[in-house]
């Protein structure tokens, strides 16, 4: 189990790279810079001295592959860079972001998981019957709403008409002003959930195995405990995991919504900045979540499936 | 069966939007750019106007309409790059295995890692907002699933009896990536594609909420959203009919390429659905 | 003409409002939650790191400058001095400072004056608020590097300052910037990011980065009996829909204003009284690049500034929530000239110039824009039908906002819709269409005409406040002729505030930036606020 | 004479499947199985043998149906009982065994639970006896070290021993009828025998009746003492096996026995035997009930003497 987390962990590290690289082209040929976003309000014109003087200290005036390399050295020593924008450590413009990243993360995939997992299961049980039609519409209009429409949606009538919960904001200690996002973020994970449940289901339901449960006489509470839960469990365990991962990256538009104060509005304040090391800082970060979230998925695979060997 | 009724309602939602992109020239009574009248902004819906007027006096049914043509190009575009990259090298790499295998392995996996709309964001900032960009953007970003599926197919298919046979009748690589594997994966590339279209338009209206989308005047659902978004008060109908518009094409397209999923294969594994 | 009246009408109400909410005695306690609307996050909490509104924001309860700017004058007044004595030259200052404490309880004393000063200036430390310091004696050799210090600065005992100008303007109109603090010197220079040490009114309490800024009355801050409020939590919320629902719910004290909801606030019976509005100190303005042929020729200039009906988009889009444009300087500018008339909406003049210039048809640009709601994308989405009646094409280059000032700065656009700062120094601002000032510095048009030089200079050599507003009001008019931008508008700023919150100032620099110390809630206030 | 027949532990008439209210699959077929007795099944695949035998233990997957006739199990009709009892009937009374013990079992439980779980159903056992017999019953299929297999995953067996299992579960109640749906099909040849003979040697012993769907007329020579032959949802002829091999009279049958395949080369056959057989068979002729078909009381009443 150890050797496959470490390899695992090892393989990881070209995939990082690649990301890296990746950010590094994209933001070496995006137009704007740090510096003129600096007085994109339009307010004051900043000093040319002043924007000189920026472009030596932050190393903008060397050649791109010297950029690359000294980044990639930093890197290698786990140093994030400086940040244009607030000349903090990359990592400590980061790390206050990373908690309530996860959480809205994980809250919004304990609502779809919730809920998905039992419409999908629902839906199942008698396929082709209206239920099934009308649940799988129900899902996948989940899955048809644009994310941001959703959330205002969310806002009007549970904050504004019904007053029940908050709109917006972040408290460390409330379960309160996470429902709203986690709702609005998890509705698409909800539905992926539910047709992955409903086709897991039919897929198990309709497996040998199940027949010969059925042979040998077992009843279907106990079939559906004994037999095809954890077969469907594995099956949407995937993409469980998947979503999991992905949703860090996907919480953007929510994040600038209800104001969240995540990696998602961290990265697109960084790429309006255009402040290269924070949005590569937050890159990675997202793809780690990603990777290391598919890691314990195969580990939680090789718990739950004897067939899959980890070694 | 059921199943059949939401299949049919995909097929028929897509039609209307298909319809409507395509005949937009005709139907919209208005243009939907230069016919602005600032003097009739935030009007209701009325006979003149079916679904009222934006905040800055444009037919909103006809911006619809227009709109529609923008969000089936996104759509259908976008997923034909997808599919065409993602069958490409998931069919290459299945069939030759090896070094090129690992390489298209390790980029899928660096695909799937990088969330898409980050990935758009990002491309979208280097190209600046526009049609040809958001096409650039979402064709290039997701494609990582067909090649997975495309991939694992080419691999069943390998060692079949027929592809053998081709292979021991001297028929070149390509000409047995084409004729024998390519038709036998077609259906579930398709299936992936048409789920892929929803995906699509929601990203434009996500990239445009973000503020890299397509480029004003030119009307798009994502546009119309967002601009609409402060109207939700004072003229809800500018807000209300292009998210319609796009929970009806997301939706459709959904019921569609599910439907086709269950036609093609009832029971196909669904890793993911 | 209506309009004007309307104008001033409106800032009188504005002042009327005010004046009512004053006439309370402030009580002492209580907690206000304060929106900072430009975005979902600050840079940083050390405010001369940054050029940011947003962070300008917060760093107004934290710090402390020499001066401050007084919003119901309209002028910089001294701060943290209490007395300043102008040589006879006018160019020697010596200032008397005030005791006052850090929020680390060390003692403010010239030192620290001229360690602040010196380190923004410092050309290795590259910190936009250099800009506040070049008006001082010895800035030039010391950014240059000739010089290891700023010789305009003298520390004479530990409580006077005499500071050094290279020219005759009043030093306030510089040293009042939020942007330019006085920090201590004793204080670790790399903990001003996170953990901020001023002289302000309020000091931190809690930080979520992208969240919010929860602050706590200072106890030892100079001013006697304030601040009023025990706390001050400033929610970083950029989204303006959601802003709205949080403030009808009730989640917070203050809402800056975008035009719709500006509209929607005064339909409301139960908001409309609680609305402070302001002429802000920005014209909102399309530039043509004289790069382009067709922009070289005043007659097409002008013909677009005829065929805009401006009127009407403030009117629709803005929602009133702006004051058409007459010509460069704002309305509340000592250099306005009251009897101005703005460019008349007359498509038909405008066609009759374009026929005149040759461009009866076939004149098509872009205008490079930001999402902007008021001064981006959708009003040029607005003039593009406009302009299209009198045969000129017009099409859109959105961009984002880094992007644009980075087009701007490189000569790279045929036009551009911006909003950019015209006061209250109008000196300062015209000056900005000097031939002599560079195009990156903010010449963004490259205007260049001898007679505008020629008054600007004479206004630069004016001591007396009078005669150089009657030179700049001369050179202002001259800029309405020419025509150099699209002449749009000014805006107006507009906050909505629950009616418990009382003390808000309508500062016409921005209305966000307040005078926390000032502000105070009445008994009316909810539990969650007390 | 009557009274030398034993009644029969199965009693199929005259029984009908289709989808919805067409019997479209299954035209009405009969036949009986003494107790003891192994009774062959034997057509192509989409003859309806396998969905004859489903049908018995009440497992037809819908949309397919019983639409009409009766199934006498232990001269009860089963179709007239309700859910439950059929229910307890599976399992315990009568069992199955299937073509693919690949997979048959259960992936993610031990075959030892797997096979404990037929003693906590039908017998009432805790889990921890149950287990102890799930050992036992191992060892009487002939699975060897039958306590450590019993903690195996069905992965890690053979095909062979996953059959084992297979009847290890479905004799584990020692049902009256066992049911085996192609039982050696996916199994090598060398394997097939084995398995075969566990389950005539298992059945013998405990006197249960095996009802043996086939699509390979070896297995059935070897197994069977009557054959029924299935061709389009009819039972054409049945009759004691030797006498078919020796004089079929359906001329379908005829054809089966002359395109008889190779043992052992079953999937590439299985087209060609396809082909080969529309050669031999008149289209008019098959799926039809031969005039000569013996009733199985008959041939009982001698086979019982």
């Amino acid at each position: 189990m150890l050797r496959f987390i470490l390899r695992r962990t090892l393989q990881i590290i070209p995939t990082l790279l690649v990301v890296v690289l990746i950010i590094f082209v994209i933001f070496s040929v995006v137009p704007g810079s740090f510096i003129s976003s600096l007085m994109s309000e339009g307010r004051n014109a900043t000093n040319a001295d002043v924007m000189a003087h920026l472009n030596q200290q932050f190393g903008l005036d060397k050649p791109l592959l010297v950029r690359l390399g000294d980044y990639l050295w930093g890197l290698a020593q786990f140093d994030l860079g400086i940040s244009y924008r607030t000349r903090e450590p990359v990592w400590n413009v980061i790390e206050p972001r990373l908690w309530p990243s996860i959480k809205l993360a994980l809250a919004a995939m304990f609502f779809a998981a919730i809920i998905g997992i039992p419409l999908g299961f629902i839906a199942a049980l008698k396929p082709g019957s209206m239920i099934d039609s009308g649940t799988m519409m129900l899902a996948i209009s989940g899955l048809s709403l644009p994310e941001f429409w959703f959330g205002l949606l969310l806002m009007y009538v549970f904050a504004l008409q019904l007053g029940w919960l908050p709109s917006f904001g972040y408290q460390a200690d409330s379960i309160r002003h996470i429902i709203l996002p986690a709702i609005a973020l998890g509705v698409s994970p909800m539905a992926l959930l539910a047709r992955t449940t409903r086709a897991g289901v039919l897929d198990v339901m309709n497996a040998d195995f199940v027949r010969t449960a059925r042979a040998k006489g077992l009843s279907e509470p106990r079939l559906v405990r004994g037999h095809v839960a954890r077969n469907v469990l594995v099956l949407v365990l995937t993409t469980l995991g998947l979503q999991v991962g992905s949703l860090m990256g996907q919480a953007i538009v929510i994040e600038k919504l209800f104001s969240w104060p995540g990696i998602g509005s961290l990265l697109v304040d960084s790429v309006a900045a255009r402040d290269i090391p924070v949005v590569q800082g937050a890159v990675i970060v997202i793809v780690l979540w990603f990777l290391v979230i598919n890691m314990l998925v195969d580990v939680a695979y090789a718990a739950i499936d004897p067939r899959i060997k980890v070694t | 069966m059921r199943l059949r009724f939401n299949l049919v309602l995909g097929l028929l939602l897509a039609a209307i939007v298909i319809i409507a992109g395509v005949f937009a020239a005709w139907i919209a009574p208005y243009h939907p750019i230069i016919d602005a009248d600032l003097m009739n902004s935030e009007m209701p819906p009325s006979w003149e106007h079916w679904m009222g007027t934006d905040g800055q006096g444009r037919d909103v049914f006809s911006r619809v309409l227009y709109g529609a043509q923008v969000s089936l190009t996104v759509g259908l575009v976008s997923q034909l790059i997808n599919s065409c990259i993602g069958t490409a090298l998931g069919v290459s790499a299945g069939y030759f295995g090896g070094w090129w295998d690992d390489l298209v392995n390790g980029l899928t996996n660096v695909m799937l890692a990088i969330p898409s709309l980050v990935f758009a964001l990002a491309i979208m900032a280097v190209l600046g907002p526009g049609l040809p960009s958001l096409l650039i953007a979402l064709g290039l970003t997701n494609w990582s699933w067909t090649c997975r599926i495309a991939r694992s197919s080419t691999l069943s298919l390998k060692n079949q009896g027929f592809v053998q046979a081709a292979k021991v009748a001297g028929f070149g690589d390509g000409n047995i990536m084409r004729t024998q594997i390519l038709p036998n994966i077609i259906g579930p590339v398709l299936v992936m594609a048409t789920l892929g279209i929803g995906g699509a338009v929601l990203a434009e209206a996500a990239l445009s909420f973000l503020g890299v989308g397509i480029r004003p005047p030119q009307p798009s659902w994502g546009n119309m959203l967002t601009d609409a978004r402060e109207l939700l008060r004072a003229a809800p109908w500018a807000a209300v009919f292009p998210g319609l518009a796009i929970f009806i094409t997301v939706l459709g397209f959904n019921l569609l390429g599910d439907g086709m999923r269950d036609l093609l294969d009832p029971h196909m594994r669904t890793r993911r659905a | 003409m209506l309009t004007r009246l309307g104008l001033i009408a409106a800032l009188s109400l504005g002042t009327a409002t005010i004046a009512m909410a004053q006439d309370a005695t402030p009580t002492d306690g209580g907690k206000l939650v304060f929106t900072a609307p430009y975005g979902n996050s600050i840079t940083s909490l050390d405010i001369t790191a940054t050029p940011h509104t947003q962070d300008e924001i917060v760093a107004k309860a934290l710090n402390r400058s020499l001066y401050k700017w007084n919003p119901e004058k309209g002028q910089p007044e001294l701060d943290l001095a209490e007395s300043v004595e102008k040589s006879d030259d006018g160019k020697t200052y010596t200032y008397k400072l005030k005791e006052a404490t850090f929020h680390n309880g060390d003692k403010l004393d010239a030192d620290d004056v001229l360690w602040s000063y010196n380190r923004l200036a410092d050309p290795k430390k590259a910190l936009p608020g250099a800009e506040q310091m070049l008006q001082i004696a010895g800035v030039s050799e010391f950014q240059a590097g000739t010089a290891d210090q700023i010789s305009g600065l003298k520390k004479i005992d530990d409580m006077t300052v005499e500071i050094t100008v290279t020219n005759l303007a009043d030093p306030g109109w510089n040293l009042m910037s939020n942007y330019a603090p006085i920090y201590s010197k004793d204080y670790a220079e790399d903990q001003l990011a996170s953990k901020p040490n001023g002289l302000g009114p309020f000091k931190m309490a809690n930080y979520v980065a992208g969240s919010k800024i929860e602050l706590v009355k200072f106890e030892d801050y100079f001013e006697e009996g304030k601040p009023h409020l025990d706390k001050l939590d400033i929610m970083l919320m950029g989204e303006a829909s959601a802003r709205d629902v949080a403030f009808r719910n009730g989640e917070i004290d203050v809402n800056i204003l975008g035009p719709v909801q500006y509209e929607a606030y005064g339909q409301d019976d139960a908001l409309k009284d609680n609305i402070l509005e302001v002429a802000e100190v920005y014209t909102r303005n399309i530039g043509f690049n004289p790069k382009v042929e067709a922009f070289q020729d005043k007659r097409v200039r002008q013909a677009i500034n005829y065929a805009i009906n401006k009127d009407l988009i403030v009117e629709k889009l803005l929602k009133n929530k702006a004051y058409p444009a007459v010509s460069w300087l704002p309305v509340s500018s000592p250099a306005f000239d009251r009897n101005a008339e703005p460019y008349a909406y007359d498509p038909e003049k405008s066609k009759e110039l374009l026929k005149e210039a040759g461009y009866e048809t076939g004149l098509s640009f872009s205008v490079t824009a930001t999402p902007n709601e008021s001064w981006g994308v959708p009003i040029v989405e607005a003039i593009i039908p406009m302009l299209s009646k009198v045969g000129v094409q017009v099409t859109t280059d959105p961009v984002e906002s880094a992007v644009l000032s980075d087009k701007i700065l490189s000569d790279n656009f045929e036009t551009f819709i911006w909003s950019n700062s015209s006061g209250p120094d109008a000196l300062k601002y015209l000056t900005c269409f000097y031939s002599k000032t560079s195009q990156t510095a903010c010449n963004y048009v490259k205007f260049s005409n001898p007679e505008f030089d020629k008054l600007v200079e004479q206004a630069g050599s004016e001591t007396d406040p009078a005669k150089q507003a009657d030179i700049l009001r001369q050179a202002n008019n001259v800029l309405q002729e020419e025509a150099p931008v699209w002449f749009f508008n000014y805006n107006k700023a507009v906050m909505a505030y629950q009616p418990w919150v009382h003390g808000l100032k309508p500062n016409s620099m921005e209305l966000a930036i307040q005078d926390y110390e000032d502000i105070w809630i009445d008994a009316d206030a909810p539990a969650s606020r007390k | 004479m009557s009274k030398t027949v034993p009644a029969s532990i199965l009693s199929v008439r005259d029984l009908r499947i289709g989808i919805g209210n067409q019997s479209d699959l299954l035209h009405g077929v009969s036949f009986d199985i003494l107790p003891g007795e192994t009774y062959g099944l034997v057509g192509e695949s989409g003859s309806g043998k396998s969905i004859t035998g489903l049908s018995v233990l009440g497992l037809l997957k819908r949309p397919l149906q019983v639409t009409g006739g009766s199934i006498l199990f232990r001269e009860q009709d089963v179709l007239k009982l309700n859910k439950r009892e059929r229910r307890r009937l599976r399992g315990d009374r009568m069992a199955m065994v299937f073509q693919e013990p690949m997979t048959a079992l259960n992936p993610l439980a031990t075959v030892g639970r797997q096979i404990a779980e037929m003693f906590v159903v039908h017998r009432g056992l805790s889990w921890a006896q149950a287990r102890l017999k799930a050992v036992e019953a191992l060892e009487t299929v002939h699975v060897p070290a039958p306590d450590e297999r019993a903690r195996s995953y069905p992965h890690q067996l053979s095909g062979g021993m996953r059959q084992r299992v297979m009847i290890a579960i479905a004799l584990a109640c020692r049902p009256d009828l066992l049911i085996a749906d192609e039982p050696t099909t996916a199994l090598d040849v060398t394997v097939q025998a084995e398995v075969l003979k566990l389950i005539a040697e298992l059945c013998q012993r405990e006197g249960t009746a095996v009802l043996l769907v086939s699509h390979d007329l070896g297995v059935i020579a070897n197994m069977c003492r009557r054959v029924g032959v299935m061709d389009r949802g009819r039972l054409v002829e049945e009759q004691d096996t030797r006498a078919l091999f020796e004089t079929p009279l359906h001329p379908y049958t005829r054809g089966l026995l002359a395109a008889r395949p190779r043992l052992g080369s079953r999937t590439i056959s299985e087209r060609g035997r396809l082909t080969e057989l529309d050669e031999l068979v008149a289209d008019t002729q098959r799926g039809r009930d031969a005039p000569t078909l013996v009733t199985p009381r008959g041939m009982l009443a001698e086979a019982g003497r």
